[in-house]
């Protein structure tokens, strides 16, 4: 898991497995950096992603729960087709806005149209 | 080819790993595609998720995670998967089966629907107080 | 972290990975660098190999690999690996240990070598007729 | 595994492990490679190896005395370090020649000040 942070956003480069075992450590080290930052945004990219399952899912329900509370938004890049359709079979895919790249993703949350928390 | 493991861990989050890894490596000589081994360690992984997660609230326990392959025909190259735990059971399966539906605030309530939509079928049993055994079937798609 | 894992399988060759993967997860808790787990998968699949190829010369037969983590004192971190089989055993331990003895001509002899030398401690238990254990200790470093 | 051929020499990029379960098939696939090409020579490039013990070093082995029994020569190449250390533990360093690169071995087997079989 590594850091970035573009204005309002932050950015989230996963990498490894998201299960039972290291949900818990990627909720805290998310919220950590949000906190630290002050970001209103978040960028998930998954491209590294070697597994997950539906309670790594859950966490990353979680976060988006906890950026849509604060009035934020959060956007999953670079989706492996493999989770893209666990999240057709959770039903998350119209709940959680994926875009192809983090560039994309920063456009969307910067643009005055569509939403995102101001910076 | 006939092959039997069987593999008993302590229900802690990190032992989650520990049971999809092998029984992913176990089917591997069954001639599985890439993704369906990864559908595979799904369907382990939610399984053994929910015995850490369900079966002992109140203190330590363990989970049996059994995975066969059999060389007679008409069962030819298909993989077999049981975890059973001793636990608390499931007092409604059908219930537990819905999607959505989970006794724990921050899940997903998935587990038993991944499990039914990553393998070829999915067998519940479980008894309140004494415990649940899952047992799940899988046959390599190119065969 | 205390914890326990317990694996029997079937004695084939392509068991001999699912126990050394198996293994190598279960240690990765304990905080052991890269090159640490590459060595404990070298020293499980030795002993692994051995009860595959040695233990059971005229048939069928399992072998159980139990790994345990202790979380108490002077114990902590440490991994412990036992490999058990009920096969052939060793008549002479003394010699089986030696470099490049073997009794199988296209062998190397190095098993029980790699062993020693991988892990921080080997025990060899053995009685003809009756099985052999091997049990292997070891250490993160940079604890 | 893959095979290239390169005059007198056939050149096997190894992939994945060589244990126990896959020696065998390293040594059949191995032998009907130098059989149907007829070559007298083997480069054996490590780069793609993931994992070995001692009985896939004693695959290793085996190849070496069959081609040094045709008269010809073989050499191991790109050795990870850990396969490096298992070799000199296992006193092979001094039997098995190896070479940085696949260039390098080439060179060794084509001089004929070097030896290796006549092309
Ligand atoms: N091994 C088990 N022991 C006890 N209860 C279980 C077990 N497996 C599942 N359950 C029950 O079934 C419910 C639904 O399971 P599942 O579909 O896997 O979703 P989740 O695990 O996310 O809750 C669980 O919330 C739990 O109440
Ligand atoms: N589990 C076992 N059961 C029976 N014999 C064994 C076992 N492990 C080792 N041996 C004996 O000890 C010898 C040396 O073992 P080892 O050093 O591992 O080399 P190798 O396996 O290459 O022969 C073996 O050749 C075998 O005769």
């Amino acid at each position: 898991m590594s850091f970035h942070r573009s204005s309002s956003c932050l950015i989230v480069k996963m990498s490894g497995e998201l299960d039972l075992s290291s949900a818990s450590v990627f909720k805290e080290r998310v919220d950590e950096e949000l906190r630290k930052t002050g970001a209103a945004n978040l960028i998930l990219n998954l491209q590294g992603l070697d597994f997950v399952d539906s309670t790594g899912l859950g966490a990353i329900l979680g976060r988006h729960r906890q950026i849509t509370l604060g009035g934020g938004k959060m956007i999953l890049t670079s989706v492996p087709p493999k989770v893209q359709s666990m999240l057709e079979m959770a039903g998350l895919f119209s709940v959680l806005q994926c875009e192809r790249t983090d560039k994309d993703a920063l456009q969307v949350i910067e643009s005055p149209f569509q939403g995102g928390a101001p910076r | 080819m006939k092959n039997e493991m069987s593999l008993t861990l302590l229900c802690v989050p990190s032992n989650v790993a520990v049971a999809r890894i092998a029984v992913a490596t176990f089917a591997a000589s069954l001639g599985f595609s890439v993704s369906e081994i990864e559908e595979i360690k799904v369907a382990v992984s939610e399984a053994v998720s929910n015995s850490v997660l369900h079966a002992y609230p109140h203190g330590e326990g363990e989970v049996t995670v059994r995975a066969t392959t059999e060389d007679s025909e008409p069962h030819g190259g298909e993989l077999v998967v049981e975890v059973r735990d001793t636990g608390a059971g499931i007092p409604d399966i059908a219930k537990a089966k819905e999607p959505g539906y989970s006794t724990i605030p921050e899940h997903m309530g998935l587990g038993l629907s991944f499990m039914e939509s990553f393998m070829d079928s999915l067998l519940v049993e479980s008894a309140p107080g004494k415990g649940t055994t899952v047992r799940m079937v899988k046959r390599p798609c190119r065969q």
